[in-house]
């Protein structure tokens, strides 16, 4: 089985994909870090921060909607942040009833909920373009080089290898599950739910049970290679000139962002 | 797919940068200390191990199980890997996870990652190994009655965490964020629960080996009963004061000024935006805007290198 | 002979657009025990995942006269059982006792016909004496039978195996061949195992690139060279 | 001819006591080509992990001269290429290019050499094109052929296979079983697929409950149906 959906790297080859990992890693935590650090209702910035987004859109050959397309996982959240429409003190704009309360919505309140909607849309772009022009594992590495632990970045090169050997395992079994799930008529199918949970936590301990025992055996292939404790690479991740260019010019720009936001 | 993990992972935007920075602080810290133990306790046969039980974990989300109406219950797991793994190592686990859904699929954000990290890794993973922690030799049955207990406690701590960052952010109003927060979560817990003991239950009839004494998991002792238990008691007692008495929680935040912190936005670093000797220009607004990016960025990575120096 | 299935015009493409079956058509009579083969990738377990709806593409699967559709599914479910190629992928209850009373326990069928159907498959299987063992802990070949146990218990009119004797030793698979034989149930096996196709099966359709390629005497379709050739087979 | 490979009384037990092997003694001669066949669970993998060093059980091991110890390991380990049976289990790096390095990295040779030699190896199963691409993103026979390329690339003076053609079709069988006709190293290949065995070993090495039962020619051992009855197998 092929779960290609897991992978959100599309090569376009463009000048996106060649820029050195630790710079879209670095300037997309520094862009979210801009949205977040960015007064409510300061819209010119937001404004000039989607530009962005559609510029660095442009520069990566995926079309100019690519991010636009997929920007919409975050918003169910949005239901968490609704409140405020009504709780923080303002002018009231609309009052109507919802089952006992009486609820109104007031222009500080809107400011305030548009404001996180669109902080939160605009991260979540830039964060499905950084997965989109890199592979997954040139951000680990560029995690290693930013000083994450080694051993946590073992780990998630780890999960992100048998996460695919895992997750078909997963489907296998579910399969397995919905393949015997019948029926007859007359006879009322699917049993309790408390015998249904116990199935699904055999599941979970039938995945547990291979996944420890395929890990003893990948230890020993690796001890078959030479594998001492520590995983050597082979690949330069080398900062170029025109890496520390686009990084320099970007922070640049989104510091501008914050000016204007704030002025 | 199904690919729907319980509604804990918080996306960039929701939380202001004081908690985000404060909940990463928390974090950076935790993690460092989990880093420097798994590397002293355990060998390097175990990275190995813990990359595919965080992929374990990862895969075991997907398996749901249907309840009714089309709704489903499936395993948010840090409970179980703390249990199964030890607290450390079950952190880290929980941690690679975070990090992956964070990264490769925007589920949870990155600036807030830390916040996701702390309630669905470290609570999780200290409350259900706490507790399970206690009854270590007791029978089989009490174990795994414990464990659905912490199971379901560290959903609950999780939600709770959640709705209290949210607020302390200014996005969500404390009654409304912990009502929902904790009734909803109050039934994906029921879930967490069972599909954590009969998980557990299949390990104890399959490898018991892997859950007794002696075992990865039976390494820590004390600090982590009476952590999980005190976390426990928090959740058990904050969760009613915050969803049916606000103004009481609001009060207290108010005293101790975590709201004022929370609310007002991390420029108050700096009073009024502006450098003290530049009076009040546009360019000293300006500066100090860059100023408090920079604070708060020296701040993180000092933390960060420190603790890396620490593990290494 | 009555039909008990029958497929018509089949069509199906994975969400990456690959299309997996590109119209396929055949009828399973009762009684027929007929050899599903063809080179890897030819869509044999695509095909196979149609017969009981846990695929759906476009045209017809009809099981014992009745259209499949999403409302009787676990009817069909009953009717239809499918064996996976790995028994790890059927086998997720701990005990072999628990994993073959599953279908009958979801059916909710009372506990002594279910108690009574678990007895009879593993019977059918020789593996009685197995029904406490942890199915974690046993060998393949034993798997295997447990995973064709975990189906009989369901009374399936239509036995749907997938890959059956991969990675079984020569005696495990003899075993499994013996056993086949004697099912005295309408099957369907796709395998790479063109001895075991010559020795059991009657009847061989040949699959390649999502299309059925031939359909017929088994004999005769081993016999031409060629053919096998181009569809990435072998004479036994 | 020299021995490369010797294998003297080695008796092994796994933690629940279980004697998987009780007394093996065997040579392999440069530019040896052997089969090891065995029912299931005859003790095969077990042998092959003692002969990289991964088990170890009390007898002797001796590759090219050296007596196997803690010292010599990882000497060892570049002068003996084990396969595993299941690919998923070999491959471990994101790419198909990092895992064929990862052998050659480990033993600290410089870059070039490294690249060098995975141009090589993944040449030798005509996988260069492949070199970028994702290891999980392959088929079951792509990956059994990468698999073979992370250890061609160690340059091992002996290889080490274990079941390398279970579950490929007939034609990447056949594909693999004209690799392994012309790569010119010493080799013990672990299989239940007796043809390949007739075909490809003139040397076979039969094992049953963890004890040589016989070691010879291949075409005189396959024609003893007796024999081959006795443990498990089936003549061709
Ligand atoms: N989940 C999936 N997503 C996308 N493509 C798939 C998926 N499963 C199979 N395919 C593709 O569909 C085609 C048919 O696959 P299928 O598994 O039916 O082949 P098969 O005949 O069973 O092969 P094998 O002999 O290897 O089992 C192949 O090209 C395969 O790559
Ligand atoms: N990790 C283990 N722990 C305990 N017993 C084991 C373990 N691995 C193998 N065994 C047992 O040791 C014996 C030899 O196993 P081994 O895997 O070497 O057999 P094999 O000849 O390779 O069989 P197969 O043809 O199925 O691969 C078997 O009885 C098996 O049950
Ligand atoms: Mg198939
Ligand atoms: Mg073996």
């Amino acid at each position: 089985m092929h779960f290609d959906v897991f992978d959100r790297y599309h090569d376009t080859g463009s000048f996106l994909h060649r820029l050195e990992p630790r710079v879209k890693v670095i300037v997309t935590v520094v862009f979210i870090f801009s949205n977040v650090f960015l007064p409510d209702g300061a819209w010119l910035a937001f404004g000039l921060s989607w530009l962005f987004v559609l510029f660095a859109n442009a520069l990566s050959n995926l079309g100019l909607a690519f991010t636009f397309k997929r920007s919409f996982i975050a918003l169910p959240f949005a239901l968490a942040a609704i409140t405020v429409l009504f709780s923080i003190p303002g002018s009231p704009i609309s009052t109507f009833h919802f089952l006992f309360w009486e609820l109104t919505i007031t222009d500080a309140g809107l400011l305030r909920f548009v404001s996180i909607v669109i902080r939160s849309w605009l991260s979540v772009q830039m964060a499905i373009l950084l997965v989109a022009t890199t592979r997954f594992p040139d951000i680990v590495h560029a995690l290693e080089h930013l000083r994450v632990p080694a051993i946590l970045t073992t780990i998630i090169a780890f999960l992100y290898r048998y996460l695919f050997v895992l997750v078909d395992e997963v489907f296998r079994l579910l399969r397995a599950r919905e393949a015997r799930s019948a029926a007859v008529t007359g006879l009322r199918s699917g049993g309790s739910v408390a015998w249904r949970a116990e199935v699904a936590g055999n599941m979970a301990g039938q995945l547990f049970l291979r996944s420890y025992e395929r890990s003893d055996r990948v230890y020993n292939a690796m001890l078959a290679r030479g594998y001492t404790g520590h995983l050597n690479t082979i690949y330069p991740h080398e900062m170029r000139r025109v890496d520390y260019v686009t990084i320099a010019l970007t922070l640049l720009i989104i510091l501008l962002f914050q000016l204007i936001g704030r002025i | 797919m199904h690919y729907a993990p319980a509604p804990l992972h918080i996306p960039d935007g929701f939380l202001n940068v004081t908690v985000s920075v404060i909940c990463w602080v928390i974090t950076v810290i935790v993690i460092g200390v989990a880093v420097s133990r798994t590397n002293k306790a355990l060998g390097e046969k175990q990275v190995p191990l813990m990359g595919i039980m965080a992929a374990f974990i990862f895969a075991a989300q997907m398996i749901n199980f249907p309840i009714a109406g089309g709704t489903s219950g499936h395993l948010l797991g840090g409970a179980l890997a703390a249990i199964v793994l030890g607290p450390w190592a079950g952190m880290l686990v929980m941690t690679a996870v975070i990090a992956v859904q964070g990264l490769l699929f925007q589920d949870g954000g990155l600036l807030v990652m830390g916040a996701n990290i702390f309630n669905m890794g470290l609570l999780t993973a200290a409350i259900g190994y706490g507790l399970y922690r206690s009854v270590m030799n007791k029978s089989t049955a009490t174990k795994l009655a414990v464990a659905g207990v912490a199971a379901w406690l560290s959903v609950m701590a999780g939600a709770l965490a959640t709705a209290l960052q949210l607020w302390l952010s200014g996005t969500s109003s404390l009654q409304a964020v912990t009502i929902t927060m904790l009734s909803v979560h109050a039934l994906i817990g029921i879930g967490e629960a069972l599909i954590t003991v009969a998980a557990l239950s299949f390990i104890f009839r399959t490898r018991p080996d892997l859950l007794g004494e002696g075992s990865v998991s039976a390494e820590s002792g004390r600090g982590w009963i009476i952590a999980g238990v005190v976390i426990s008691l928090i959740v058990i007692l904050l969760s009613p004061l915050a969803s049916a008495n606000p103004d009481g929680l609001e009060r207290v935040a108010t005293d101790l000024g975590f709201i004022d912190a929370g609310q007002a936005a991390p420029f108050n670093i700096i009073a009024d935006y502006t450098v003290p000797f530049l009076g009040k220009t546009p360019l000293s607004t300006i500066l100090a805007g860059i100023l408090g990016a920079f604070i708060v960025i020296g701040i993180v990575v000092a933390t960060g290198r420190t603790l890396q120096k620490k593990s290494s | 002979m009555t039909n008990v299935l029958s497929v018509r015009n089949l069509h199906f493409s994975y969400h990456d657009h690959h299309q997996a079956l590109r119209g396929v058509s055949f009828d399973l009579c009762e009684g027929d025990k007929a050899a599903l083969v063809g080179p890897n990738g030819a869509g044999k377990s695509t095909l196979m995942l149609h017969l009981n709806g846990i695929l759906h593409g476009e045209g017809e699967v009809i099981v014992a006269g009745e259209r499949l559709s999403r409302d009787n599914l676990p009817a069909i479910r009953a009717m239809v059982g499918l064996v996976f190629q790995n028994p790890d992928d059927q086998l997720f209850s701990p005990t072999v006792f628990e994993d073959v009373a599953f279908g009958p326990l979801h059916m909710g069928l009372p506990k002594d016909e279910v108690i009574e159907r678990v007895e009879a498959a593993l019977q059918a299987v020789r593996m009685s004496n197995y029904r406490d063992r942890m199915s974690h802990h046993l060998s393949v070949g034993e798997k295997k039978r447990i995973a064709i146990a975990t189906v009989l218990s369901m009374k399936p009119q239509i036995l749907v195996l997938d890959e059956p004797t991969a990675g079984l030793d020569p005696r495990a698979r003899r075993t499994l061949i013996n056993l086949l034989r004697e099912l005295p149930i309408t099957m369907l096996v796709s395998t790479h195992d063109m001895r075991m196709v010559e020795e059991l099966f009657p009847r061989m359709i040949v699959m390649d690139e999502g299309l059925i390629v031939a359909d017929g005497d088994t004999r005769r379709i081993l016999s031409d060279e060629k053919f096998l050739n181009e569809h990435g087979l072998e004479k036994p």
